[in-house]
């Protein structure tokens, strides 16, 4: 929570829309954020609420249906959207690391493991090909899987869930990038490999100093390794803020809403789960109005009218609702 | 003619788009394997393109005459030139020739060939050049062994050890026997390819001209044309069973020529006598059941006179054809023209006929007497040209109020003589069939025997018979018994033709066309003499090619 | 894999021996006559010889009994005294014999060979280098312009029968162009420069139109492979990486996508040979296709009965290789 | 509440491998391996553990969608282990199942009504209007509004789907529920709606539930007891609040451990127990112990005797040779050793 | 709460209306353009084949010998054929035959196909032993086979069924004899697929028992690919036709079909190019309108395409 005069990474008003034969659908919409290095954001909402587009919008990584319609993307100052095909090229080889959720697709079923890891290192840190099977071993180490000289020659499906999974990190970490986004990466393993996981990315991120995305929908992930929090819902950021202050003080009904309908391993049963009723938004138009206003327990008829920009409700935290939790009622703004 | 030396002339390239599986023309009939084997082996004495036989190893025809046959028919000798030599350099002997009989009558070994020996008792080396045949009984016709392309000489020194159950195994003598023609055997590839080279002992010095022969197959018969026609990669392509305004238009490009002639073969409707119907079971086809409407020869009479044969021609043949209505339409001495009222298409006489003999047309366009329709079932085996003519007769006979049936059989089962097949043209299970049949060289007594009343294929004989209507007459089996007493040429023409007249009159065969045979011949190759009495390639060793 | 490999080979036995059953009892009911192709003027008594001589006349169980002893016995056993000139026992075994040439059908189908093996193995090499390519350029812009008309023309392609087009092309090239030949000369031998210009230009054309065909589907394939392996995940990781457009498709994707394509390829190639039947006719290319038709046409059972078994084989090996090939190009597949 | 509804009594489910050239059989994956409990009616039985642990093959054996190796489930008495052809479908009305993935189990070309209607259509006379009627009954009950009754699966949300299928299991009014992970692949705003209506409806049913999970949080909110399997077996089964208060097994309270909870401020201070390596493949459990490879309290005996599943406490199961010794110190070196193990460590791993 | 969210939320509720599946796949499908060009053509020439011979009332075996190897005209709008056949009266004539080949010997590929993927596929007992008869049929090699049993049966079926329909039948029954073994995989394949998912298990969990689990949650689902091979089907069986009258075994020479036309006018390309024009067209404009109308379907009956 280092105050920098640059961010890593800022991104203002970011709208992608996927043209499809059904109409367009506005998955990303005015989404604005930064971060600094070495700070790890965590990224939740519901599915579908437009998590992984927003970051594959940043990387230049969507589908041919795709388009982004507007806004800036400034890593370290330089604008990524304008950037020709060669830096594009090499920000994402060099600059990022990107851990998909399924370790088992996304690694490439035919090829060994080193030489997926290796492909990277040759081409963006022009090493030899021992060098790079060195730092490939080097890397295997890193995230701790044994006997890494000897694994380097294994395919993927040699691999279980967990170690894929480091597998992944192993080469979005290849080439020492600056930020790492990491697309729900536990969200297939077991709770127990989970754990190790996020051990690892712990220990790994007082190593690397990187900063860090990390995407999930487990608001107990975040809890425990953000330091700062992003909440997404209908494309849009809806509320972010410093972990804890998120947690304490939620301020956007959504959060709270999500907040309120989890149960807790920790503490004896409430009688009944809170729930958040009604549907997740519909992305077909770009948002006139606040777009969780249908499900929302707190919607008066600002909501319904203007859609809320986001206001600052602390340090470092704002949300985007007309409603304020401390009053009750509308804000002024 | 101007070349006078051997092998200048280069390679000579063939096509048979029907490939030789072998080069032994005793184990395999097919005109393709006897024609390939021709370039090697050679027989005493051949017919020229006129279907006159013509000495070839010998320096004379024996006859009577000359005291080549003896006076009482049952013996004939035949004295072999000086100086013939097989291509290995050793000479050609009587015993060559005694061996060649016992080959092809050794019981084991399938000669192909066997009925040119029909007959034979005895075949002698007299002494290195004479071979004396003896028949069982008189033969007014003793040319059978030795003479023509179905009974060349075999070298006896090469096929020694290939008698009898040893015969088929011979691998490497099948494929190239040794011979005395104008080529060797260089390389065969059964059912695709033969090269041949000039024979260096080939006993006319000057020939023959061309120094190697490309013997290809396989293909069909309108792209073996085009080969010669249009491209004119090929040199000379036999047998071109394909509809003449395709050749005409292929000629047309200059390449070649297509050339043609006529032998004895006659595509043919034969008339069953018998009735086929299935309801009768084992009897069916046999001469117990005469059939309910062809025997009446006013029917069998309209059906031929409704026939436009000039379009059969037209359609399927071209040059190669002409309409006819014998049986026995060459050699000229045995051509009737007793039955020309066939030629000229009269489908009014044909209904005057009908109408007379009390056929009345239905209201369904097919005449009825007596509660029997005029409905035929005509069979033939598949082959396009075929089966256009089945269409325009089909069509010609519904004019008259014949309704007609089409049935094409494969060839093989066709003409197969299996027993259990009940396709085979001699069973005859239809009332109408179409084929052609000819007789090989140039004397019609066996042919024309086969209409005797013996020869009616029926369970009793396994249907191995020749007489396909089903044809029976004392009349006629009298004068089978006398041609074969008959040794002077007129006596048996007069018979000859009085027998193809009768099977006329009696409506047993419908004959439409007298074929000849088509080929093809660059424009640069001459010396190509067309012959349908023997084999196209008989004088070969004369080929060459124009400056 | 490798007990994998024994397994479906155990497995092929029973398969085949019951296929050459079938082939020889259907074959056998044929009332198809080896006699019957001879000129009408070879009487019926010496049709019968000959078929004697042929030993047609045994019983079907000693029949079927001979020809699996002289296939699966005698026959190995020449080959490899032919290769190795080893000598087993006397040497003096009944072979298989063809009715028609009266000579070993084994030797008839070895010398037919090289020529079917070269115009088809060519047709194959010559279509797999057309259909990847297009197959994918066409999954990588789906739905461009060349994409469409790729698609057309693969499905004309499909849609000719080869006799037609075979035809068509003689009719064009050789006839009015005059620039390759119609027959194919199978004496023909590469020893220079020119004579290798000739076997080129004899081989253009039979292997075009086998090419043509098998390309059209191949490309269905490929594409089809292509679409599938573009949109998995793995592909997102590799530009992530940073990799170049080209990288990813060529080597990524490319690999994944042959990997099913492989396989076709390799259970096409029997069928190939089947297809090849009609080629092999039109251009007079005498192999193995046109030895088989020939043998059908000459109700030449023994040939047909060999050459039809051989097919079997071929196309049992070649499923098994296949499945193989898939086991070692994916190694996400161990056979177990 | 007291009498036992499903009594399980040494179930074993072993999958044959094939291997080598005859394709003999070379072993056996133990997916479930040799199983006692008992499900008393009216109660929820959770059902907890890791991926690939056997939870589905407990509950598809239990309900006879496998067949068992050995081993007999008796449900209301009877036992469906030994049940054949018509009985077993007789027996089908009063044991359903609720799926994970509700996209999966509603045939995608099914009307919503016609697979609700399924059940009755095989096992009722209903006329066609009477099942109409039951569907809309049915429809009401778990909350979908009857004019979805003509739409199809695709046309519904995740839990819209599930409802569908928690429907369908109710049609024939069934006593027992095997509810497989009915909402692991929802959405956490979701997954409540599921849970919410589920405990609604075993109030007013009386239902008995066989909940299977691994979110051990919606475990403790719905379950009356609590089962956590390892490797094909139950290493403890206790009392929710006994299980999740006072885990006695290593591996239960690793579990419990690794579970984050929505809470920066607890998160800071909890201590993890970071299990090393990876679950062994039940095709080839180790010696001794399931859990002796991965287990940080592991002793020598762990990796030569199975332990026996036995009663620690009151209703409190566990198999455990921590357990053997002295009851209350064993406890205590448990904790201790897992305290110690917590400090994430870049050793070798175990396997 | 408010009233206001109670208006909203009904205002979401209120979606589209009720869609049935088929509406899906027809609205996807009709967006193909390809598949709707493809059912044009297709639905074309089937009513020409079905109705042409009622405009076009030349009898397709008459020869009017005296107008042969005709190039187009008003009289024979096709030409003529060298037996002076009028061609546009046997092209459509032979249509009939091709199309009809090629449906009935899909139909029994595909119900073989079907059958013995979906026993495979369900019953574990029967999936070696119809495997292995898959394997066999597949190595068998069909082209001698086919000639046998066209010379073995064709005279049995022509006394019972008359010339043309005993040919017929046999010609169709072979061909779809033969190619059933494809789709039998697929089927297959896609049946032990199946067979895993859950709401198989879920019919299993209710007591249906195996053949109505078959019919009604196998069978529709395994549809898509059954319709994807029946197109490819009748595309090959029409061709597979052609293929045997070329090698002379396809169906007597008075009964056209399109292959036959083809092959026999082959020689006549350069006389009348109008005899192997026609054909030719007719028979690659089927096909490939098939495989395009095989092409949609794939699309519209995949559900990725689709989207849920
Ligand atoms: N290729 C695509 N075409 C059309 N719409 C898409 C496409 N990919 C994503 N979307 C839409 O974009 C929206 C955001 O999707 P996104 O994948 O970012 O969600 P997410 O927050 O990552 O969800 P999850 O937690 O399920 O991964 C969704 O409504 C989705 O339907
Ligand atoms: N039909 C089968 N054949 C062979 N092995 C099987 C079969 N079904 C399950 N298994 C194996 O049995 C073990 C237990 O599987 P099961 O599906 O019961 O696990 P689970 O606890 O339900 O896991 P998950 O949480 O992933 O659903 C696994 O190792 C699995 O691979
Ligand atoms: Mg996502
Ligand atoms: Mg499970």
């Amino acid at each position: 929570m280092r105050d920098t005069p640059q961010p890593l990474l800022d991104v203002t008003a970011l709208k992608t829309v996927f043209h499809t034969r059904s109409g367009d659908v506005h998955a990303v919409n005015e989404v604005s954020f930064d971060i600094a290095p070495g700070e790890l954001v965590g990224v939740v909402g519901e599915s579908g609420s437009g998590k992984s587009v927003t970051m594959m919008s940043l990387m230049g990584l969507l589908p041919k249906s795709a388009e982004i319609s507007g806004g800036e993307v400034l890593f370290q100052g330089r604008n990524v959207r304008g950037m020709d095909r060669n830096d594009l090229l090499a920000f994402r080889g060099r600059d990022v690391g990107v851990v998909f959720q399924d370790p088992m697709t996304s690694l490439n079923p035919v090829f060994n493991v080193g030489y997926q890891i290796t492909d990277r290192l040759r081409k963006y840190m022009g090493l030899s090909r021992a060098d790079a099977r060195k730092r490939a071993a080097e890397l295997l180490a890193l995230v701790g899987i044994p006997d890494p000289e000897q694994r380097l020659r294994d395919y993927p499906h040699q691999f279980s869930g967990g170690m894929r999974q480091r597998v992944m990190i192993a080469i979005a970490l290849a080439c020492d990038p600056k930020l790492l986004i990491a697309d729900e990466p536990t969200t297939a393993l077991d709770v127990t490999i989970q754990a190790q996981i996020l051990e690892l990315v712990r220990e790994l991120r007082q190593k690397l100093d990187m900063g860090i995305i990390w995407i999930t929908h487990d608001l107990g992930v975040v809890a425990g390794i953000a330091d700062r929090v992003l909440v997404m819902y209908g494309g849009q950021i809806v509320e972010q803020g410093p972990v804890a202050e998120l947690f304490a003080n939620p301020q956007h009904p959504y959060t709270r809403a999500l907040l309120e309908t989890l149960p807790s391993v920790t503490e004896e049963r409430s009688e009944r789960l809170r729930t958040i009723e009604g549907q997740p938004p519909s992305l077909n138009a770009a948002p006139s109005s606040c777009s969780f206003a249908p499900r929302c327990r707190h919607a008066f008829d600002r909501c319904l009218r203007e859609n809320p920009t986001r206001i600052d409700v602390g340090p470092r935290h704002d949300a985007a609702c007309w409603w304020d939790p401390a009053t009750g009622g509308p804000r002024n703004v | 003619d101007g070349h006078s030396e051997r092998g200048s002339d280069g390679q000579l390239n063939i096509i048979y788009w029907q490939a030789p599986s072998l080069l032994n023309p005793y184990l395999s009939g097919g005109t393709k394997e006897l024609e390939a084997a021709s370039l090697v082996l050679e027989p005493l004495a051949r017919y020229d393109e006129t279907g006159t036989m013509v000495p070839w190893l010998v320096d004379e025809i024996p006859t009577v005459a000359n005291g080549g046959v003896s006076e009482d028919l049952t013996q004939i000798t035949w004295t072999i030139s000086e100086g013939i030599m097989w291509s290995d350099g050793t000479p050609l002997t009587a015993a060559d020739a005694v061996f060649t009989w016992q080959y092809c009558t050794d019981p084991a070994g399938g000669c192909a060939q066997l009925s040119n020996y029909n007959g034979v008792s005895n075949v002698e080396a007299v002494d290195d050049s004479t071979i004396r045949i003896t028949f069982d009984e008189p033969k007014p016709f003793p040319y059978g062994p030795f003479v023509g392309a179905q009974s060349p000489i075999l070298q006896q020194a090469q096929f020694a050890d290939c008698t009898g159950e040893a015969a088929p195994t011979c691998t490497e003598e099948n494929f190239a026997p040794i011979g005395t023609g104008p080529f060797i055997v260089t390389d065969f590839k059964a059912n695709d390819v033969a090269t041949f080279e000039a024979n260096e002992n080939y006993r006319v010095a000057s020939q023959p001209a061309f120094a190697t022969v490309n013997f290809k197959g396989g293909g069909d018969a309108a792209s073996a044309a085009r080969s010669v026609l249009e491209t004119g990669e090929f040199d000379y392509a036999w047998n071109l069973q394909v509809e003449p305004e395709i050749l005409t238009q292929m000629e047309a490009a200059g390449q070649g020529e297509v050339v043609s002639a006529f032998g004895t073969s006659v595509e043919r409707l034969m008339v069953n006598f018998t009735n086929p119907s299935a309801d009768l079971g084992d009897e069916r086809g046999t001469v117990a059941h005469p059939h309910p409407f062809l025997t009446d020869t006013a029917v069998t009479r309209a059906l031929s006179l409704a026939i436009e044969r000039n379009i059969l021609v037209e359609a399927g043949y071209g040059a190669a054809g002409r309409p006819t209505c014998n049986v026995l339409p060459a050699p000229e001495v045995y051509a009737s023209t007793n039955n020309d009222w066939c030629l000229e298409y009269n489908p009014d006489e044909a209904n005057r006929l009908l109408d007379e003999a009390g056929w009345e047309m239905g209201d369904d366009g097919v005449r009825v007497k007596d509660g029997v329709r005029l409905s035929v079932l005509y069979q033939t085996s598949t082959n396009s040209v075929r089966q256009g003519t089945q269409a325009l007769i089909k069509q010609m006979w519904e004019a008259i109020g014949v309704e007609t049936e089409l049935r094409n059989i494969d060839g093989s089962v066709f003409f197969g003589g299996d027993q259990s097949s009940p396709d085979t043209f001699q069973k005859f299970f239809a009332d109408i069939e179409m084929y052609t049949n000819n007789f090989d060289g140039t004397d019609p007594e066996a042919y024309m025997g086969n209409w005797a009343c013996s020869e009616i294929p029926s369970p009793d004989n396994l249907w191995l018979g020749n007489n396909m209507p089903r044809f029976c007459s004392e009349e006629y089996d009298a004068m089978v018994v006398e041609m074969s007493q008959t040794a002077a040429l007129e006596d048996r023409a007069a018979l000859a033709i009085a027998m193809n007249d009768m099977l006329m009159d009696a409506g047993a065969i419908i004959p439409l066309i007298h074929r000849g045979g088509v080929s093809a011949r660059a424009a640069s190759l001459e010396g190509v003499k067309m012959n349908e009495w023997d084999s196209e390639l008989w004088n070969i060793a004369e080929w060459s090619r124009a400056e | 894999m490798f007990a994998f490999t024994i397994r479906r080979l155990l497995i092929s036995i029973p398969t085949l021996l019951a296929i050459s059953f079938i082939v020889f009892a259907i074959l056998d009911l044929a009332p198809s006559d080896p006699t019957g192709n001879l000129p009408l003027t070879i009487p019926p008594e010496v049709r019968q010889q000959i078929r004697d001589s042929l030993g047609l006349d045994e019983p079907f169980p000693v029949r079927y009994a001979l020809w699996l002893k002289q296939f699966f016995i005698n026959e190995p056993l020449n080959l490899i005294e032919g290769w190795t000139g080893w000598q087993f026992g006397d040497g003096d075994r009944l072979r298989v014999t063809s009715w028609a040439t009266r000579s070993p059908v084994v030797d008839l189908i070895i010398e037919r060979l090289p020529q079917t093996l070269w115009v088809v193995g060519m047709s194959q090499v010559v279509a797999v280098i057309i259909a990847v390519p297009i197959g994918v350029i066409s999954a990588y812009k789906q739905y461009s312009w060349f994409d469409q008309i790729g698609t057309f023309v693969s499905m004309v392609g499909f849609s000719i029968p080869t006799f037609f087009t075979g035809l068509v092309f003689i009719v064009f090239f050789s006839v009015q162009l005059q620039w390759f030949p119609s027959i194919y000369d199978t004496n023909h031998e590469v020893t220079d420069w020119d004579s290798f210009v000739f076997q080129i230009k004899q081989m253009i054309m039979p292997t075009m139109v086998l090419a043509l065909a098998t390309a059209a589907q191949l490309s269905r394939y490929m594409r089809a492979s292509m679409l599938d392996n573009l949109q998995q995940d793995y592909v997102r990781t590799a530009r992530s990486k940073g990799l170049t457009e080209r990288v990813v498709v060529t080597i990524h994707v490319l690999r994944n996508s042959m990997i099913p394509v492989v396989t076709v390829i390799a259970l096409n190639i029997p069928t190939i040979f089947g297809g090849a039947i009609i080629t092999e006719q039109i251009f007079r290319v005498n192999g193995i296709g046109q030895l088989l038709i020939i043998g059908i046409q000459g109700a030449d059972i023994p040939l047909v009965q060999t050459l039809t078994f051989i097919f079997a084989v071929l196309i049992v090996l070649f499923n098994l290789i296949a499945d193989v090939l898939y086991g070692i190009l994916d190694p996400r597949i161990r056979y177990e | 509440m007291s009498d036992t509804l499903v009594e399980v009594r040494d179930l074993r489910m072993y999958f044959p491998i094939y291997k080598g050239v005859l394709r003999r059989k070379v072993g056996e994956v133990k997916a479930v391996d040799d199983l006692n409990f008992d499900i008393k009616a009216g109660e929820t039985l959770g059902l907890v553990g890791e991926s690939g642990c056997g939870k589905s093959t407990t509950g598809r054996a239990i309900l006879r969608l496998y067949d068992p190796t050995s081993g007999s489930v008796s449900i209301d008495g009877t036992d469906v282990v030994q049940l054949e052809g018509n009985d077993l479908r007789a027996q089908r009305p009063q044991m359903q199942m609720i799926f994970q993935d509700p996209q999966a189990c509603l045939n995608p070309r099914m009307k919503v009504a016609d697979i609700i209607a399924e059940p009755l259509r095989e096992h009722s006379d209903m006329s066609a209007e009477q099942r109409r009627e039951r569907v809309n009954e049915l429809m009401d009950a778990v909350g979908l509004a009857r004019r979805f009754a003509n739409r199809y699966p695709h046309e519904f949300s995740g839990g819209q789907r599930q409802r569908i299928g928690i429907a369908r299991a109710l049609a024939l009014n069934p006593k027992f529920i095997v509810c497989d992970e009915p909402i692991a692949a929802l959405d956490v705003s979701i997954q409540a709606q599921v849970v919410n209506l589920l405990e609604d409806l075993q109030k007013e049913l009386g239902l008995t539930y066989l909940f299977i999970s691994h979110d051990l949080s919606m475990v403790r909110h719905l379950a009356t007891r609590v089962a956590v399997m390892y490797l094909g077996k139950i290493v403890e089964l206790a009392p929710r609040a006994d299980l999740y208060n006072r885990p006695k097994h290593p591996y239960t309270q690793a579990l419990l451990s690794a579970v984050p909870t929505p809470d920066p401020t607890v998160e800071a201070t909890r201590k993890h127990i970071i299990l090393q390596g990876d679950v062994p493949s039940p095709a080839k459990p180790p010696k001794g112990c399931n859990f002796c490879t991965r287990c940080p309290a592991v002793m020598p005996i762990c990796k030569e005797v199975e332990p026996t599943f036995k009663e620690h406490g009151a209703g409190h199961f566990a198999a455990c040779h921590l357990l053997e010794q002295d009851q209350s110190e064993a406890g205590e070196l448990s904790q201790k050793q897992a305290e110690t193990a917590e400090t994430p460590s870049q050793q070798g791993e175990t396997t | 709460m408010s009233d206001q969210t109670r208006i909203v939320a009904e205002a979401v509720v209120e979606e589209d209306a009720p869609r049935s599946l088929g509406r899906d796949v027809w609205d996807q499908f009709t967006r193909h353009k390809g598949a709707m060009a493809g059912t044009a053509v297709f639905l074309f020439i089937v009513l020409a084949v079905i109705f042409g011979p009622l405009i076009h009332t030349i009898d397709p075996t008459y020869s009017d010998f005296r107008a042969r190897n005709q190039g187009m005209s008003w009289a024979h709008p096709m030409g003529t054929d060298n037996l002076g056949k009028d061609m546009l009266a046997q092209v459509l004539q032979g249509g009939r035959t091709s199309l009809l080949v090629g449906v009935v010997a899909m139909a029994i590929a595909m119900f073989f196909g079907t059958l013995v993927g979906v026993l495979a596929g369900y019953f574990r007992r029967l999936d070696g032993p119809l495997m292995r008869l898959t394997d066999l049929f597949l190595a068998l090699p069909i082209l001698p086979l086919l000639l046998v049993i066209i010379m073995l049966f064709r005279d049995t079926l022509r006394s019972t069924f008359g010339p043309e329909t005993g040919i017929f039948l046999l010609i169709v029954f072979i061909i779809g004899i033969t190619s059933w073994m494809q789709t039998a995989r697929i089927v297959r394949g896609d049946v032990l697929a199946l067979k895993e998912r859950e709401f198989v298990l879920a019919a299993k969990s209710i007591g249906t028992p195996a053949y109505r689990i078959i019919l009604r949650h196998i069978m529709p689902n395994i549809l898509s690919p059954i319709m994807v091979s029946a197109t490819l089907g009748i595309a090959t069986a029409i061709i597979t036709e052609s293929a045997l009258s070329f090698l002379g075994l396809g169906f007597p020479s008075d009964f056209p079909t399109w292959g036959r036309l083809l092959y026999d006018g082959a020689n006549f390309m350069t006389i009348t190019p109008s005899r192997v024009f026609w054909p030719g067209l007719v028979l690659s404009l089927t096909v490939l309108s098939v495989n395009y109308i095989g092409d949609g379907l794939r699309d519209a009956l995949d559900p990725h395409i689709r989207g849920r």
